[in-house]
């Protein structure tokens, strides 16, 4: 690759990591909002998420517990921007084909490892019962999540998620997995794998504020929860784009010169759609505690995930 | 010259009998070095230009009219490679471990010289011959700990190894009346069925494949440190050595073909290798002693390896073999962590531990990264090994396989966060407590070095196993320096490690944009109220996962342990009814077991 | 106590015009009941009055609120809490005293558990009076915070971190008071 | 050391006021609680003593924040009782009205805060909101949101304003339908089972020994209830049930004393109070409100010992007066439900708790620390 | 009334049965009333009669069968003041027994959780004692507080 093309893909890259962040703020905003029109009030308004972090990130004082517990600052930013950079986004490919989905699943975890050590070295029980909660909610949700993703592996006998995307989109919407029936089963276990990711309710058990007073959270504060709700906006933008990527078509729905910014609206609205429909479950239900989530994850939703995973075995080795 | 090699090491384990501890140590420790010379200089027979001692590739022992045929083979080299260096630096750590010398250096010296023997063995004869020195000798350091459960377990199960190996080689020898190994491919039909599996069933003991793995938990959790660091580190690598060689060096697979051409026994392989990554990982979940914690996450790391084997693709065996590399060295940073940890706090349950992170900041980073690479973060090369593994499943389509082996992966980041969180973060309970001593860092760092080498040039890796693949007529993976690549995706290290550096920047611009101040511990929210009206404990490691041991271990402990708790049953009944005649000492039985092995020996050697 | 390290000083002119702005919109308060006054934040919160319209969210624990919220009357034992929260919330922090009883005593003049007037012990940005507040006042004295942080003049913490040793002595004083003698009374 | 210490309060949202829980935890499972309570102590019996009978009225309502009239009620009723005094039968009825009112808007706080601990923060806002269509009655009827200082001794500050009947039952009927929404969202909500049945149990036999009282002790399948024990105000003139176990109506019935029941046992005798508001409103005969005061500066309270109770919707209050004939009085001692419930009751029912279900046991007793502390 | 017909002493006040029994009669008292339906411990009181100098106790207890409010009552000299505990009869007592011995200074024998239970670090004269003085208090303590009063001159 000569200069020029590795700093246009440099620059891509970090227009796409910079865009993530707006669009993450941004739509929790908009979520509280919504949220806010649920409970019958007017709201914040939308941009207030921006506001939040900006004054967090200037806040004077930023009480540390020792080097480990800056540990989460530095891991949650990069390692989420790591992984959102390996996702195809709209249908651009960024660095997914240096990677696949394999390589997401872990990267994935080095955010939510560096917040546990933080977390950890807090030294408060809080966070100590907050972070075991967040790592059993995982091994739950990742066991039904983990089969629709072997499931469409095998499928389209790749686990490129490039490849996946590249697949769903030679017909448009026709060809998005969604539309085939197991698939529908697996988008279903996903997307309540999904509710578990973004830690909303009625799997919001980690982060419980009436219980452990916000768990890994608790000693968390200026700077630190700044990064922190960074992280939660990007993880937000990665989560749901991983879910449109893999079942959506990665909303890729045109191809052709300016494809590319149908795509990202495409590919935007989806991510939207999916975020709403987590907060507005999330407004409905309550809380489930850790080992009921962990049952109906591995109980229903494992399940659900297996039946369209024997379904897809047996369309496949037909 | 490797005659002198062996020669040195028996004299210095005689040697070690008799001096003192520091003396013993520097002498095991120099003396366990020079079989590295021997590897460098191997290399070259391998493709890699290295620097030349002049150390032949084969050697014949004739003692009393029978030969004993040595020398090194790719396959062996590659073993040598991971499980050697182990020797050095667990001798360097040892220094300051133990207080006197007691009998661990000759033993261990022992131990090393019938692994390097194994590894060098091209006959049947001394293949088996080491395998006992070696199980024997460590069988004495296992008695060592003094522990009933641990010496009568192992002692069970090293006996059952060795006969089903036993078993298994006199079959081959009485169907093509050669010792030699290179001559059992002829064989076929029933025998050879018989033969592979029972020598497979013996060499999963020492590879602690569920469900032979029941004495690890207990020999794991009660020997010395420095020695179960080389038994999950090195020994459990000889019994994959074993099976490597017989399934596909020596084409065993092809042998149970044959018999039943419609059955994939490598497929079972395979289940049961993930069955015993998955259960072992949730058993090591709900530990809460740091040694047991570490067995299981043994268990179920070398399950992965078992696994790969029974896919039996190249895809498959190089990520075995890389897990199996990579298990070598950080679960012996592990073990030696955990051991540096209890030397300077005498404590092991994980509930008792807490906030060590600061107080040995240098073992907590020799144990994070070892950690990181256990649970496969990309980070470490770790993960390329589990990558290969998971795409090897993919790619044949092993839908049961494939959910087993992912979840044991995020089944990882518990245990792995339990270790991290009960022993080394949380509530400072050992304010007084000093860093651990430099021997022990040196060689806990000096382990981690392959483990940074192999994440940034994770083909360095797949070009060491090149030869032993290619003699095994295996093919090696399309590769680069940075990047492996299957039909089905990508990896490039180095497209994750310089992201990850460049994301890096923003994150490091927040943290710098901002001063922070370090406040104490006691500064802690505790809800409103002042730490020291109470001063309460804080430490919430005990019964760390309670919500998921409710739901899970009534599933998996009855199934885990009780066939063991059967055999022990059995066995403690039988040795009372032996007791009436004999002293009922453990000594003993290990005596009667030696000799009646060398009677059988001798009985080979007569025929 | 003795947690407090105070932090290097600094001037209110170095934090710059845009930290400002955005730390008046988003005042996150701290989830902590300290008297009857309690009674009137629920509402203020939710649908009927609706403070999320300003930014302003309960938070959890004191490390991540900036506004400090004294609901009523404080008891010694209250009040020690208190303070023990105040020194673990980052500055910039605010703090706004709910009802007469914050200010003199109000109805609790005479009694020998109540602090009467809270500026002693910390200082205090807003005060609301009336038994009980209304949330509209509530709502109005948040504006009037931010107001006063636009212009420069919420410098609570700051009055602290200078004032530091006298504040200390008040609170040690009213912590630790004992009257000579008084032990043989009983 | 196998536990680990955990503090619920002061400062924690999970906590129904200021006080504090300290808790033991081994895992998740709590060992041993501890309640540690005086956060909010005033001496408010100690300040009784040096004031004037009238001037106590506005103490009194300060005892419990959520709903203060009952304690205006009670303390009226034991002077009324040293006084030997017979209120105005309108006064009764108003009295009736205005209690039942801050029942259901004590009801509704409850549940409101209830739902935010087990985590559906959709009813907490709902449920506050209609809360303050009540507040916005008692603005009308007697000048203040919260402290009314309303109820007097002999009767009602002052009479009820000719169209508030009119205000209320539009309110009232409002609030119905807003049940049913409540009832959609959580009451039949099937994580709310999952979360409710079976934790935090009192044990049946033990719960009048314990001192349970209020609707926790209707939970516990007791049908006990001031209201009709000892009929005050004008109850032993309005018809209307008592909400007890095994029967909660369209609910389905599980176990007894649980959290799932004591919150539908709220929930349902907010329809009651409906009812009975609507019966006293119409029943409210016409006549005097209060009876004719002397001058409270030198009123004198004949000697002897009075013991008012009332039913609250957090259980039973209780006030002890002693007068020795003077112008201020002896004792003043108050009976808070939360006494028992949340120090021995709590504590209690916390050991061997999940931390998960602390804060919703907590709510579900329905603890209101300032009448514990006073 | 049942429970003077129980205890055979007592008069009725305001509807409430008013029954004065001495310290030793007081547990088997209880236990009577208890066994006999009233079953709900209401409240236990104190009132510190000065001039008399006494403590008087009462026991409140309420029987849910019969409806009926009974007030056992026990006085004691207010030096050195102590009573055996209840707390075994009625779990609850032990609360109430706890907040009178801080607030009054009256010493519960078989009590064992008389720690500091409303106040915290408390000195001085139990509070609720006639002889104290809390306007005084009140003075001495938080009046004597001084304003901290920002120094214009200097400027922050």
């Amino acid at each position: 690759m000569d200069v020029m093309g590795i700093a246009i893909k440099v620059a891509l890259l970090t227009a796409y990591a910079v865009i993530g962040t707006c669009v993450g703020l941004l739509f929790m905003g908009i979520g509280r909002k919504i949220i806010a029109r649920v409970h019958n009030r007017v709201g914040p308004p939308f941009y207030q998420n921006f506001i939040d972090v900006a004054k967090l990130l200037s806040k004077k004082t930023n009480i540390s517990h020792g080097w480990i517990f800056d540990l989460a600052l530095l891991f949650s930013i990069s390692g989420i921007l790591l992984t959102l950079l390996f996702l195809p986004i709209g249908g651009v490919q960024l660095l997914s084909m240096e990677g696949d989905a394999f390589l997401v699943l872990y990267l994935l975890a080095i955010p939510a490892l560096g917040f546990a050590l933080g977390a950890g070295a807090s030294g408060n029980p809080n966070a100590g019962v907050g972070v075991m909660r967040a790592l059993v909610m995982m091994l739950s949700y990742e066991l039904p999540f983990i089969i629709t993703l072997i499931a469409l592996m095998i499928y389209y006998d790749t686990t490129s998620l490039a490849t996946i995307v590249r697949m769903q989109s030679i017909n448009g919407v026709k060809s998005w997995a969604i539309t085939m029936p197991p698939f529908m089963l697996a988008a279903f276990a996903a997307d309540m794998a999904l509710q578990g990711m973004l830690m909303e309710q009625p799997f919001d058990i980690p982060v419980a504020p009436h219980e452990i007073a916000s768990g890994p959270m608790v000693e968390f504060g200026g700077k630190y929860l700044g990064s922190l709700m960074l992280y939660k906006a990007i993880a937000l933008v990665a989560e749901t784009t991983l879910f449109v990527d893999l079942f959506l078509g990665g909303g890729v729905v045109a191809h052709g010169n300016f494809a590319f910014v149908i795509n990202f609206i495409v590919w935007l609205a989806l991510i939207f759609l999916l975020f709403i429909l987590s907060i507005l479950i999330a407004a409905s239900f309550p809380r489930f505690r850790i080992e009921q989530a962990f049952g109906f994850y591995w109980k229903y939703e494992a399940i659900i995930a297996a039946i369209s995973l024997i379904w897809v075995y047996i369309l496949v080795i037909k | 010259m490797l005659d002198i090699i062996f020669a040195e090491l028996i004299i210095a384990a005689i040697i070690t009998f008799f001096v003192g501890k520091k003396i013993a140590s520097i002498i095991a420790g120099f003396i366990s070095i020079l079989p590295l010379f021997a590897l460098i200089d191997w290399a070259n027979n391998f493709g890699f230009k290295t620097i030349s001692f002049g150390i032949e590739r084969q050697m014949n022992i004739s003692v009393a009219g029978i030969t004993l045929h040595l020398g090194i083979t790719p396959l062996s080299w590659f073993f040598a490679l991971m499980i050697l260096p182990l020797f050095p630096l667990i001798m360097l750590y040892s220094y300051s471990f133990f207080k006197e010398n007691d009998g661990f250096y000759p033993f261990m010296l022992f131990a090393f010289a019938s692994t390097f023997g194994i590894l060098l063995s091209k006959d049947m004869l001394s293949l088996f011959l080491f395998w006992e020195i070696m199980s024997w000798s460590s069988f004495l350091l296992v008695y060592r700990s003094r522990d009933k459960e641990a010496i009568i377990s192992y002692l069970i199960f090293s006996v059952f190894s060795a006969f089903a190996i036993l078993f298994g080689l006199m079959i081959l020898w009485h169907e093509n009346f050669s010792l030699l190994l290179s001559d059992i491919g002829r064989i076929n039909g029933i025998y050879g069925f018989i033969a592979i599996a029972s020598l497979i069933i013996g060499f999963s003991v020492k590879s602690v494949l569920m469900p032979l793995h029941a004495w690890a938990p207990f020999v794991y959790s009660k020997s010395d440190e420095p020695f179960v660091a080389f038994l999950s580190g090195g020994l459990s690598k000889l019994g994959y050595y074993g099976m490597f060689l017989f399934l596909f060096t020596l084409n065993g697979v092809k042998i149970l073909q044959n018999y039943t051409p419609n059955v994939a026994w490598n497929y079972l392989l395979a289940v049961v290798g993930s069955l015993s990554a998955f259960v072992a990982t949730m058993l090591a979940i709900m530990q809460d002693d740091l040694r047991k914690l570490l067995a299981y996450s043994s268990i179920g790391q070398l399950g992965y390896i078992a696994i790969g084997f029974g896919i039996g693709t190249p895809l498959a065996i190089t990520g075995a073999l890389f897990q199996a590399f990579n298990h070598a060295f950080f679960k012996a940073v592990l073990f030696l962590a955990a051991g540096a940890v209890a030397y300077r706090t005498g404590k092991w349950k994980i509930s008792e531990l807490g906030g060590l992170a600061y107080r040995m900041p240098l073992t907590f980073l020799a144990a994070l990264f070892a950690i990181f690479a256990l649970a496969a973060i990309p980070i470490t090369s770790g993960f390329a090994a589990k990558w290969l593994l998971y795409e090897a499943a993919i790619q044949q389509k092993y839908v049961f396989i494939a959910p087993l082996m992912l979840i044991a992966g995020v089944g990882a980041f518990l245990y792995s966060f339990r270790i991290l969180y009960g022993v080394f973060l949380g509530e400072n309970r050992y304010p007084d407590v000093k860093e651990a001593p430099k021997s022990m860092i040196a060689a806990m760092f000096i382990l981690m070095l392959p483990l940074i080498i192999f994440v940034v040039f994770p083909g360095y890796m797949l070009d060491l196993m090149k030869p032993a693949l290619s003699n095994s007529g295996i093919e090696s993976i399309a590769h680069t320096k940075f990047a492996i690549e299957t039909s089905l995706a990508k990896y490039n290290s180095m497209a994750v490690l310089i992201t990850l550096i460049a994301a890096m920047v923003p994150a490091f611009i927040i943290y710098k944009a901002r001063k922070h101040r370090i406040t104490s511990f006691e500064d802690n929210y505790l809800a409103g109220e002042p730490y020291e009206f109470h001063n309460p404990s804080m430490h919430a490691a005990h019964n760390f996962y309670k919500p998921l041991k409710g739901v899970v271990l009534p599933y998996f402990e009855p199934g885990a342990t009780y066939y063991f708790e059967k055999i022990y049953k059995g066995i403690g009944i039988l040795s009372n009814g032996i007791r009436r005649i004999y002293t009922g000492f453990v000594q003993d039985y290990a005596i009667y077991v030696v000799i009646f092995l060398l009677a059988v020996m001798g009985w080979l050697i007569w025929m | 106590m003795g947690l407090y390290i105070g932090d290097k000083m600094m001037k209110y002119e170095e934090w710059s015009k845009l930290a400002i702005k955005v730390s008046k919109a988003s005042l996150w308060m701290l989830h902590f009941c300290t008297g009857c006054g309690a009674i009137e934040m629920p509402p203020v919160m939710t649908s009927r009055y609706d403070m999320e319209r300003f930014g302003i969210a309960p938070m959890a624990t004191p490390r991540q609120a900036d506004v400090l919220l004294i609901t009523g009357y404080l008891t010694v034992k209250t009040l020690r809490r208190v303070i023990q929260v105040y020194e673990q919330m980052q500055s910039p922090k605010y703090v706004i005293a709910f009802g007469s009883c914050t200010i003199n005593g109000g109805m609790y003049w005479d009694s020998y558990n109540t602090i009467k007037h809270l500026e002693k012990y910390i200082p205090v940005d807003v005060y609301i009076t009336g038994c009980m507040p209304r949330p509209e006042g509530i709502i109005n004295a948040f504006i009037k915070l931010m107001e006063l942080i636009d212009e420069g003049k919420a410098r609570g913490w700051e009055k602290y971190q200078k004032y530091y040793d006298k504040y200390k002595e008040n609170q040690r004083r009213v912590f630790n008071f004992e009257i000579e003698g008084e032990n043989e009374e009983y | 050391m196998k536990e680990y210490e955990l503090f619920i309060g002061p400062q924690h949202p999970g906590i129904t006021g200021n006080m504090m829980y300290h808790l033991w935890v081994d895992g998740d499972t709590v060992t041993k609680a501890e309640c540690n309570v005086g956060c909010l102590h005033r001496g408010f019996e100690r300040l009784m003593e040096s004031r004037l009978w009238m001037q106590n009225i506005p103490l009194v309502c300060r005892i419990c924040v959520p709903e203060p009239d009952v304690n205006e009620a009670a303390y009226s009723m034991a002077v009324e009782q040293l006084m030997d005094w017979e209120i105005p039968e309108r006064a009764k009825y108003i009295r009736t009205i205005v209690l039942e009112l801050a029942r259901i808007a004590a009801y509704l706080m409850a549940i409101g805060s209830y739902a935010g601990s087990i985590g559906i923060y959709t009813i907490p806002q709902w449920s506050l909101g209609d809360r303050d269509y009540i507040l916005d009655i008692f603005e009308q009827l007697t000048g203040a949101r919260i402290y009314h200082i309303y109820i007097w001794p002999g009767g009602v500050r002052w009479d009820m304003p000719a169209g508030l009947p009119k205000l209320i039952e539009k309110t009232l009927s409002y609030i119905e339908k807003r049940l049913e929404l409540y009832d959609d969202v959580l009451f039949e909500n099937r994580i709310f089972f999952d979360r409710a049945i079976g934790v935090g149990k009192i044990p049946c036999d033990k719960a009048i020994e314990w001192g349970v009282s209020g609707p926790n002790l209707r939970a516990c399948g007791y049908g006990y209830d001031v209201r009709k024990l000892e009929p005050y105000a004008a109850y032993d003139e309005i018809d209307f049930d008592i909400v007890s176990y095994p029967d909660l109506g369209k609910f389905d019935t599980h176990e007894a004393g649980d959290v799932y029941t004591r919150m539908l046992i709220r929930r349902l005798e907010i329809e009651q109070s409906i009812a009975i508001i609507r019966q006293a409103l119409k029943k409210m005969p016409e006549g005097e409100h209060i009876l004719k005061h002397p001058n409270w500066l030198r009123w004198k309270v004949p000697a002897g010992y009075a013991f008012a109770r009332v039913e609250s919707s957090k259980g039973e209050f209780g006030y002890f007066v002693v007068s020795d004939g003077e112008l201020k009085p002896v004792r003043v001692h108050v009976r808070g439900p939360s006494y028992t419930h949340g120090i021995n009751v709590a504590e209690r029912l916390l050991k061997g708790a999940n931390i998960a279900d602390v804060s919703q046991i907590l709510f579900s007793l329905d603890i209101c620390p300032p009448d514990i502390e006073r | 009334m049942k429970s003077i017909e129980l205890i055979g002493k007592g008069k009725e006040m305001h509807g409430r049965a008013y029954i004065e029994v001495m310290p030793d009669e007081l547990e088997n008292a209880i236990k009577k009333l208890k066994e006999n339906g009233f079953n709900h411990f209401v409240m236990l009181s104190c009132i510190d009669w000065l001039e008399e100098e006494k403590f008087e106790l009462v026991y409140h207890l309420w029987s849910y069968e019969v409806k009926e409010h009974v007030m056992l009552s026990v006085r004691m000299n207010r030096n050195n003041a102590s009573m055996p505990s209840m707390s075994h009869l009625f779990p609850q007592i032990e609360t109430y027994e706890r907040e009178i011995h801080e607030m009054y200074g009256i010493e519960f024998d078989g009590n064992n959780r008389l720690t500091p239970f409303l106040l915290e670090n408390w000195h001085h004269a139990p509070p609720m004692r006639k002889d104290f003085d809390s306007e005084k208090f009140v003075g001495k303590l938080y009046e004597s507080i001084p304003f901290i009063e920002e120094d214009e001159n200097e400027g922050i």
